[in-house]
């Protein structure tokens, strides 16, 4: 355990937004017990006082747990590793926070996502008077908040594994690949070229997609969006942290992903990182905005406008992404005539 | 007219990653110079001793090795160009496997270079006697530690204990993995 | 423009601090159409106020509902009800004036939303100062005028936004004759140009110039049919 | 909507100074201590750059001795891991005005004849042992970094033989000896070692522990400064508290704004212009205070001498070195704690109108 501020400051913002999310998540419990828009009993025009009230808490409670996953993103990758005797990326920290650290980012990401999803939910709902969607997004809610409990929970665990003491061994399993053909997991055997071609594949395909249903809202073209905005950060992280990441670096293999957002290297893990996240997330937000608002006439028109930027969000970061990631590649490949590989 | 804009910033951005494509798919002219992590911005110097500049890269993980100059070490290669590396570990990683970390083939290396553990004197990395397995921490956690001779080892041993010693001459990957704990064998 | 609110099943409870609770009204079924004057009566801590706030949007009942035309905005979500409240134009029964500021600053203040510019917010409030023949009160602080005067700044600044909908408690209740009589010319002159204009009050005096009557008995809003029933 | 929070801020104008005053009074008393141990840490960490890893002296149970330099070095220099064995000659004599610390160079010749320093130029004192010859300023031939200027004070250097003789120390003798180490890893084990190697008695300091020594003292300055937060603190909660308080006041005119048809986001904009009139002047008026307090001028400078209350020193304070990064931290860290209050507070009715329900907030919802 490490008494850091940052650390602290995680903590407590986890705390509150967590506790906010909760009594949100209580509140949209009794909307979907008790929801009935049609009737004008007590119960009912109480329940609406109430549903406005949960859904500001959750808003807050939303951001706070946002703000503290970058919180914690900074810390894991600027913060913690000039602690941890050996670690000198996030690879380290990590390595010190055994698999509860992997957990938690990872619960994290999905409930944020998630969480995301419902405040788009939220948002469309606050644009017609009379809230269509209340009780679509306290199922939302509902869904999200295991996810947000899990995630702090392996926080609290991952954070309570660090140790000044016991030293870590940062790059040994990133580079210790070669000349050690057993033990290598599945995605280091892929070779570069089927990185590079899947991820400009779907990067085109994404971005056609987008366009697609940028220009045409619509069911078809939103759920191709989904699907390829949900494959293409992994072939694009992939990409980078295999191949185009030695471009970053400027070595002929590191693949890890941590050192990107180190002052090193510009910080450029955050911005390309972020941009993979935000691009996630806008696929699927477009579809969820057509599939409602054509479910709900009353929204039909905010949906639409809610799904084409969605669409536009999710051309521009993965445009933004490839620009930014292939970027050093295109440099060296102008400077010197040849790949880093030769 | 906000549309119009919209589509002409897609269309120059859809041009770029079209272009950047035909970039990757075609663009693979091959010849060596260029190729390969970048080599310190100056070589050894006339008494083999290290000069590292401010942005010289370890090959290995991209530290800039300025920060980190007590476990600093280097490779020399038969073409002139030096490396240089942010600890030992690195720095052995790259004389194992030149090709994965420093784009030449083994016949071109010429020289490793590492600061003997006790004085920091730079020797050449094949004349001393290396001990892993000790509480020693270099910047990248536990370090392989290079020393002088076997007065230095006996002092170290005690000091700091030590699982296991090594020649860089000895070095291949199957003893690589034994003494970073890859597989378990049993100390000589 | 509204075609009229109607109130639907209201009922009011409030609920005191160590949870006891008081029914101020129920089953509140009224109707008030644009371009009539509506009055309600009955005693005072009937719920005229109350049955008011609920009209401008300001507390939600405790069941039931207010329609504007169709549409149940005492259900709407807080920003949209926010929104429509632009439309409502209401005169406290204590005024609610900002003693500090002077009477014509007091005017603007529903109009500064507006992002009009500043002056044409000034020119619309001295008109409808002007149109309580409170002209002459323009740079007067508040806190100097007498409880007519400051009625009549009330009364101008509910109107000043022209509302669809006028709401006013005892909006006569500090006026002499004269006032009395310019402060009424201002409630005819919204209702034939089809505002819905509600007033609580219990001033016989206004009796006359209303077109529909209702009246508060025993928490329950029955209709009344005007002055000559009440003798 | 501007003009309107302008004329809301002017029409309390003595209220609304005094708060732009005492939000710049907090910003530049908890930049302060930031500011300080910053200085003194860098200070610390520059000054012991060179210094060497071990410092060993000579303690018998009387107390300290001079060591004897050929025997020391030999025994140090056995150790495995030592690379290089210095001796020092230093010490406190009484100066002119105040103690001075001397310094023994071989560099210099025993009649070395340089001009006395301007600080030394007066006032030597008639029973002194050493002659104005003897005097050269230090930094003169050990320049200093600026870094260091918190930390060091009249400190001179003399010729090894005369300040021998100042400091008593018999022939071949030194103060102490500095002794070098390669890793700062093998510290510990030479220290062990070392102990046992020496035919005396010795007391040892490392790198290290000097540096935390300074650290600790820098810290521990720096938790007496957080006593001058304390006063900033109740100031500041008196303001949150004010602020609260004048909101609570506003929660009124905000139920009223929203009865005349304002919505939330009306609200809170001219909330957000009101803060914005209140805290842009104080940042300036804070940022102008700290460069002015700390970096400026002499005359500016006295005016932090209050704050030597905390710290221990008389009159006006030398100007800190300027380093971006310890000032900007020290700036940013001292807005946020002063002002993120204060932003909290004044938005913080705002957010909650845009939430309630506006009738419960005029005449308690108006009975009657």
């Amino acid at each position: 355990m490490i008494a850091h501020p940052i650390l602290m400051a995680i903590g407590m913002a986890d705390l509150f937004g967590l506790g906010l999310i909760l009594s949100a998540g209580w509140i949209a419990g009794d909307i979907l017990l008790h929801w009935n828009s049609d009737g004008r009993d007590r119960r009912q025009i109480a329940l609406e006082a109430r549903s406005e009230r949960g859904g500001a808490e959750a808003r807050w409670g939303a951001g706070l747990f946002a703000f503290s996953t970058l919180l914690l993103v900074i810390a894991v990758t600027r913060i913690l590793p000039e602690l941890i005797p050996g670690a000198m990326c996030g690879t380290g920290v990590f390595q010190a926070m055994q698999g509860a650290g992997f957990r938690a980012f990872a619960l994290r990401f999905i409930t944020l996502l998630l969480l995301f999803l419902w405040h788009l939910l939220d948002r469309l709902n606050r644009t017609s008077r009379r809230g269509p969607l209340t009780e679509t997004s306290a199922r939302g809610l509902l869904i999200a908040l295991p996810g947000a409990v899990l995630g702090i929970f392996d926080t609290f665990k991952a954070v309570s594994l660090l140790d000044l003491e016991r030293p870590v061994d940062c790059c040994a399993a990133l580079y210790d690949r070669f000349g050690n053909g057993n033990s290598l997991p599945f995605w280091e055997n892929i070779p570069d070229a089927f990185w590079m071609g899947g991820f400009m594949v779907t990067g085109i395909l994404l971005i056609a997609a987008g366009v697609w249903s940028f220009l045409r809202p619509g069911r078809k073209s939103a759920a191709l969006l989904a699907i390829f905005s949900l494959i293409w950060p992994f072939a694009a992280a992939g990409a980078l942290v295999q191949v185009l990441s030695a471009y970053h670096y400027q070595v002929l293999s590191h693949s890890c992903p941590w050192c990107l957002f180190l002052p090193e290297h510009w910080r450029v893990g955050f911005f390309l990182f972020g941009a993979l996240l935000g691009g996630m997330a806008a696929g699927p937000a477009a579809l969820l905005s057509i599939i409602v608002g054509q479910r709900y006439p009353a929204i039909r028109e905010p949906a639409r406008i809610m799904s084409r930027r969605a669409s536009a969000w999710a051309v521009l970061l993965s445009i933004l992404f490839i620009i930014g990631a292939s970027f050093p590649a295109l440099l060296w490949r102008l400077r010197h005539g040849v790949w880093i590989g030769g | 007219m906000k549309k119009s804009r919209f589509r002409q910033i897609l269309c120059s951005s859809l041009c770029t990653v079209v272009i950047s494509a035909f970039f990757f798919i075609f663009g693979g002219g091959i010849t060596a110079a260029g190729s390969g992590p970048q080599p310190g911005k100056m070589g050894l110097d006339e008494a083999g001793r290290m000069q590292v500049s401010d942005g010289d890269r370890c090959p290995v993980c991209a530290m800039n090795v300025i920060k980190h100059p007590k476990f600093a070490s280097a490779i020399q290669l038969k073409d002139g160009r030096t490396f240089y590396f942010c600890g030992t570990g690195c720095m052995i990683r790259s004389w194992l496997h030149p090709e994965v970390f420093l784009g030449a083939e083994k016949d071109q290396l010429q020289k490793p270079v590492v600061k003997a553990y006790f004085t920091g004197k730079e020797m050449d990395a094949r004349e001393a006697i290396w001990v892993a397995g000790s509480d020693v921490i270099g910047p990248m956690g536990p370090a392989l530690v290079p020393l002088k001779d076997e007065a230095e080892l006996e002092t170290f041993r005690e000091r700091h204990g030590a699982k296991a010693t090594f020649r860089l001459s000895e070095m291949d990957d199957e003893k690589w993995q034994a003494i970073t704990g890859k597989k378990a064998v049993k100390e000589k | 423009m509204s075609g009229g609110i109607f109130c639907r099943d209201l009922e009011l409870v409030r609920r005191g601090s160590s949870g006891q609770e008081r029914t101020i009204f129920t089953d509140v079924n009224a109707d008030f159409p644009a371009g009539n004057i509506t009055l309600i009566t009955g005693p005072a801590g009937s719920g005229k106020s109350s049955l008011l706030y609920i009209l401008a949007g300001l507390i939600r009942p405790t069941r039931g509902e207010v329609l504007d035309g169709e549409e149940a905005v005492s259900r709407w979500l807080t920003p949209h009800r926010d929104l429509w409240r632009k439309g409502v134009g209401i005169v406290f029964q204590h005024f609610q004036l900002f003693a500090e500021l002077t009477a014509e600053k007091n005017v603007m203040i529903p109009l500064l939303p507006k992002k009009w510019p500043y002056r044409r917010i000034r020119n619309r409030a001295n008109e409808a100062l002007e149109r309580l023949s409170a002209g002459h009160l323009s740079q007067m602080p508040v806190h100097f005028l007498s409880g007519g005067e400051r009625q009549r700044v009330a009364v101008a600044r509910a109107l000043a936004a022209d509302p669809a909908i006028l709401l006013a408690d005892e909006p006569t209740a500090h006026q002499d004759p004269e006032g009395m009589k310019i402060v009424m010319d201002v409630f005819a002159e919204a209702r034939d140009r089809a505002r819905v204009v509600v007033i609580a009050a219990h001033d016989p005096r206004i009796a006359g110039i209303a077109d529909r009557y209702y009246r508060f008995i025993d928490g329950r809003l029955l209709h009344d049919r005007g002055p000559e029933s009440q003798g | 909507m501007f003009y309107w929070a302008l004329r809301d801020i002017l029409r309390r104008p003595v209220r609304h100074l005094l708060m732009i005053f005492a939000l710049a009074g907090l910003m530049i008393a908890a930049a302060a201590p930031l500011l300080f141990t910053g200085a003194l840490s860098a200070g610390a960490e520059a000054l012991l750059s060179d210094a060497p890893s071990i410092v060993i002296r000579r303690a018998d149970p009387v107390g300290w001795q001079p060591i004897p330099i050929e025997p020391g070095i030999k025994a140090a220099e056995s150790i495995v891991g030592v690379i290089r064995v210095r001796a020092r000659r230093w010490g406190v004599i009484d100066g002119p005005k105040n103690p001075l610390v001397v310094i023994g160079d071989k560099g210099l010749s025993d009649n070395h004849a340089s001009s006395l320093p301007d600080a030394f130029s007066s006032d030597l004192p008639s029973n002194s042992d050493f002659q104005s010859a003897d005097f050269r300023d230090f930094s003169e031939r050990f320049p200093l970094t600026p870094e260091t200027a918190p930390l060091t004070h009249e400190t001179v250097s003399l010729s090894w033989v005369r300040a021998g003789q100042l400091l008593n120390l018999p022939l071949g003798t030194a103060t102490d000896l500095g002794i070098d180490v390669y890793y700062p890893q093998e510290v510990e084990a030479v220290c062990r070692e070392l102990s046992d190697a020496f035919p005396w008695p010795v007391q040892m300091l490392t790198h290290q522990e000097i540096l935390s020594l300074f650290k600790r003292r820098a810290s521990m300055m720096g938790s007496a400064a957080l006593f001058s937060l304390i006063p900033a603190l109740i100031g500041m909660i008196l303001m949150v508290m004010a602020v609260l308080q004048q909101q609570a006041a506003n929660v009124r005119e905000t139920g009223l704004l929203k009865a005349l048809g304002w919505t939330a986001r009306d609200i809170l904009r001219l909330s957000f212009l009101r803060m914005l009139l209140v805290i842009v002047p104080a940042i300036l008026l804070g940022a102008a205070g700290i460069a002015a307090v700390f970096y400026g001028p002499a005359p500016f400078r006295s005016l932090g001498a209050p704050l030597g209350l905390f710290f221990g020193w008389h009159g006006a304070l030398s100007a800190l070195p300027f380093d971006a990064q310890v000032a900007g931290s020290a700036f940013a860290a001292a807005g946020t704690f002063i002002l993120l209050p204060y932003i909290g507070a004044s938005l913080w009715s705002a957010v909650r109108a845009s939430a309630a329900e506006p009738g419960a907030f005029i005449e308690g919802g108006g009975a009657g």
